[in-house]
């Protein structure tokens, strides 16, 4: 398919942090997020019991380069230390560019 | 009447389920509906009984549980950092949750009381409410010397306007607003089920219950120990506070329990936030994986039957 | 008795959850699991009522209403096309809205009229029914001009096999043929919860409606004006209506009521598909932030006074 | 009274829903939630009862129908496969399925029998979660001859630990401990809102049986024979244990109902994973898309009538 | 990992659209399509609330290039202009690729 | 974005193997993994119920190539053959390789 690339950077951690995160993304230059809800495990053990301090958020990204950098940056100074998160970026193309 | 209460029963059926790691798990939708409905039920419940009570009595009862709240993480702390190495943060953490309050604690010796018939000061939820919050401020501050971050406005927000504090004030303010006669039409929902959603949301407690058993053990004897010790402690402060307040002998039981149960839902909300370094798994382990069993199944009868003893003694 | 239904207590509750930015939420699934039980429970009701009827006199009020529907938003088109200069598609939108109903408003004037002990007919659900369908379709129609593919099938699949018209429908059809007495085993859930239930959907609905309050802002003030000055005509033209077809007074004042309430599940998922050009935030904002919190707060109470002094100096 | 009772309205408003292709879907949380609560009524009703019988009655019960669970596979197999020419795993499964017990059927059964005003015993329930088993374990050994890798610990802690037995021997469980008095709080939750709550769950399962009815033409005439004449097989079989067991009339109808009925969670569940070369849409197609619907439509009041007139001319 | 390069399109859009691109995909010759419930923020603003009209999904489809872009352009010019959507492609290697 | 490349290996599948699975992506050395729950359609039909039965997952788990190979493998020889199940790979880069 013809498109524009861009970065598509995917963030799993702790339901907890959504509020926080949301608005970091926002104040980094992201122009849009999608959120999914999940479980899963990692070097912090097991994430999937039914109550709130528990759960999983996926989130996803798109944007380009250097807002992904930054946003990987910042989640790293600020939480990677001592909240379950993982994250990682993929390429993909879009269509409309400018709108990420 | 069954020794034992059947709600108790749903408990040690998700704990059973939990250690046999059966797959039966409770929907994550379907939790929030379970403890949405107990928590407004309390709060309505203690609501209908605020607008009864002399303005004078509730104010000199607020200040003193929230003295209460705020004096025993103060002597958790140095026990949980001293006595049990603990890293700054983890023993402020610990120390926020025991000097807070559980909501299904409370859910659950409201179901032993009405069982027994030992009546207790209705306002009680009122109490509950402000018993979450002071503990939180104190740990937060224990634990402030190495977190660089503070972000006040975040925690309090978090704090103040998570789900189970809007949930219970909610219900008390709707409570109160309405009163018992007001609230008849939704009665039906929220006072004629309570038991059975308690039911089922203990029946989930259980399977969580279980699935800590496991960080316990990787935790060692230490939290174990405090996980009963401090509840003890705690009973006989509030029977004594609840006791100089000249509550009703069912209202100083339910004030030793109060003081007794460990939060795990408002607090450990409020450390992620507030103090990322300490580690939720030692809090829960010892909260939910300690303390809620112990308080559920032996405490409450304990802290009763002890509140029976003290008072017909003094 | 209080002054103020405790169900609104909950709206309120959450509108102020919502708009100091709580974190409460109501899972999608509870939300699903709320609406459907209100849905049921509204079609049941009117369902047994309805084997009660002469069918003359349905199909005489069922062609009245039907006209009512397909009134309404020719009136409130060419006011938002020409006075709020909205573009054509936004304007047929918004003015099939406001010729549909809402079932949360018609709920909220059920607990309001059994509170107040005022009768009315009630086979209600049957009007409320057929009322939400034909301001779809005059909507559609005022906006085809523009609307180069029609879909037709999808759109007619949408409307009438959504999921709030298969299940009113459906509990209508259930009521019909079960019979008050049918019913009596299902009655603890679908009737005895009711209140309860309503209370937990008006919750969700204030977080909701505060979240409207945002875009709102952003419309500018005649979508204000129009979301309360709409329902007043309206409820007037319900008024009248109800009188002409020989109602009861209770059952005049809820004609005024189903008038002046505007859509806000039904009408926006048919016109997401039917008329994708139309801007689904203004309807919203006008329908959910400003008509339903006005109808039930202040509308029901009004439309319910205005009607007793119109027949009384009728 | 109405001719039909409103549960199987609900079923009916489903099915119509999934054959008009509505988009009404019952959200997976909600349906968890609502499967629970009639695993956990109907292990509680069974469990009260339990503790009234006399241990040697029981236990004759509980070896008879385990004989009964082992034979009824046994017949079905070598029809499916050599009749029904089906490969040697869908034999099985489908045999496995038919050999087993569906909750539902049995829940709706005791709806009809409530409102037939017919007695039958209360512990029921116990031959019902001990009927669930011996049929998978028949079903496994039948397709044995070609499955590589057998997982018996998988499949026995599947099929022991699955949510559907769980909740019914702990609910079973939690009633004989309980007994009635005890169960009395959690009563308006698990046995006031039951009919309503079986409602609801039929609802969905309408719309679960439509979406069979497709599968179900593709597999060809044999299934929907063979899940019309198995059921009308086995409640012979059930019908002549019940009798030689010496149960009351009411007692006898409902053995020869659970005999009948087939099971589509925890069979499926189980062969799933000990069986995987069966094809799941065939086992489910007849299950779910033939017997289910011609049980609680025609079966159970057939059934019943069968036992009426076998025992009067006995 | 071995396997054969296929492209994974991603969509996420609003709930209501979810009937009607179902059928679009497989009249478009989508061989099979994963949806996941999703919520989010965009162009169009914030999509998190409980109810219907303001929910998001998250589509994957995998198929060859040239499926993808006659999703694409499809979605493009039937839906971009007036719902919220937002579309990307991935390069995947998949096994049995005789399936997508 | 810097980091390190790393396979995100994706598998969509049956509800009821997610404990099955869970067991088999650790003893092959997976170091943890991310599910969400899921409907959909492929060769098998639709899954898209209420009921257990009926339901999807998706899972990913971000791993290096060899563990990547692996899992495919068996996955390909315990349940491709019997179960509903779709599974691909893509290259994304992670920070903090040493974790996957
Ligand atoms: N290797 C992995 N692959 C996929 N998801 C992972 C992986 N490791 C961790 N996760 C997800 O990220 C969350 C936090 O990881 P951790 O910080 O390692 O505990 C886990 O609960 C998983 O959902
Ligand atoms: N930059 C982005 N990254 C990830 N998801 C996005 C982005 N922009 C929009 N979305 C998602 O796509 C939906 C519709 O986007 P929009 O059409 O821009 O309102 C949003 O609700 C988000 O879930
Ligand atoms: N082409 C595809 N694109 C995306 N997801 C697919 C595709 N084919 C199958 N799936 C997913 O994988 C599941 C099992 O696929 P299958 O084994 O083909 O029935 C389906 O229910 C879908 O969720
Ligand atoms: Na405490
Ligand atoms: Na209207
Ligand atoms: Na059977």
């Amino acid at each position: 398919m013809t498109g524009t690339p861009r970065k598509l950077l995917t963030i799993v951690t702790e339901a907890a942090l959504e509020g926080l995160l949301v608005k970091d993304f926002e104040s980094l230059g992201a122009r849009g997020y999608t959120i999914t809800d999940a479980r899963g495990k990692g070097s912090r053990g097991r994430r999937d019991a039914a109550w709130d301090e528990n759960r999983n958020i996926r989130i996803e990204i798109l944007c380009d380069a250097v807002v992904a950098e930054a946003i990987a940056r910042h989640l790293e100074a600020t939480y990677y230390e001592h909240y379950g998160m993982v994250l990682y970026v993929g390429e993909v193309l879009v269509r409309r560019a400018e709108k990420f | 009447m069954s020794p034992i209460d059947p709600v108790l029963l749903f408990f040690i059926l998700g704990l059973t389920a939990g250690l046999l790691r059966s797959e039966l798990r409770m929907p994550a939708a379907v939790y929030d509906l379970v403890s949405m409905l107990l928590l407004l039920t309390i709060g309505l419940k203690g609501g209908v009984e605020l607008a009864r009570q002399p303005f004078a009595d509730l104010a000199l009862q607020a200040v003193a549980v929230v003295a209460m709240g705020l004096l025993l993480p103060l002597v958790a702390f140095p026990v949980l950092r001293y006595l049990g190495r603990l890293p700054r943060a983890d023993a402020a953490s610990i120390a926020a949750h025991y000097g807070s309050v559980s909501v299904a604690t409370y859910a659950v010796a409201v179901a032993y009381f009405t069982r027994q018939q030992v009546p207790y000061e209705a306002h009680m939820p009122f109490l509950l409410a402000l018993l979450e919050i002071p503990a939180i401020v104190v740990g937060v501050l224990l634990a402030r010397g190495i977190s660089r971050d503070m972000r006040i406005g975040v925690v309090a927000h978090e704090v103040f306007l998570g789900k189970s504090i809007v949930l219970l004030i909610g219900g008390l303010f709707i409570g109160w607003a309405a009163g018992s006669d007001g609230l008849a039409p939704v009665k039906p929902l929220f006072f004629d089920l309570f038991k059975g959603v308690l039911a089922l949301f203990l029946l989930e407690m259980g399977i969580i219950t279980a699935s800590q058993f496991g960080s316990l053990r990787k935790c060692g004897p230490f939290l174990l120990v405090f996980g009963i010790a401090m509840p003890l402690f705690s009973s006989v402060v509030g029977m004594l506070l609840g006791y100089a307040l000249g509550l009703s002998p069912g209202g100083v039981a339910m004030l030793a329990i109060l003081a007794a149960s460990a939060s795990y839902i408002a607090v450990p909300a409020a450390m992620r936030i507030s103090v990322p370094q300490a580690n939720p798994t030692l809090s829960l382990a010892a909260s939910l994986g300690v303390t809620f069993p112990f308080n559920v199944l032996v405490g409450i009868p304990l802290y009763h039957a002890m509140t029976v003893r003290f008072l017909g003694s003094g």
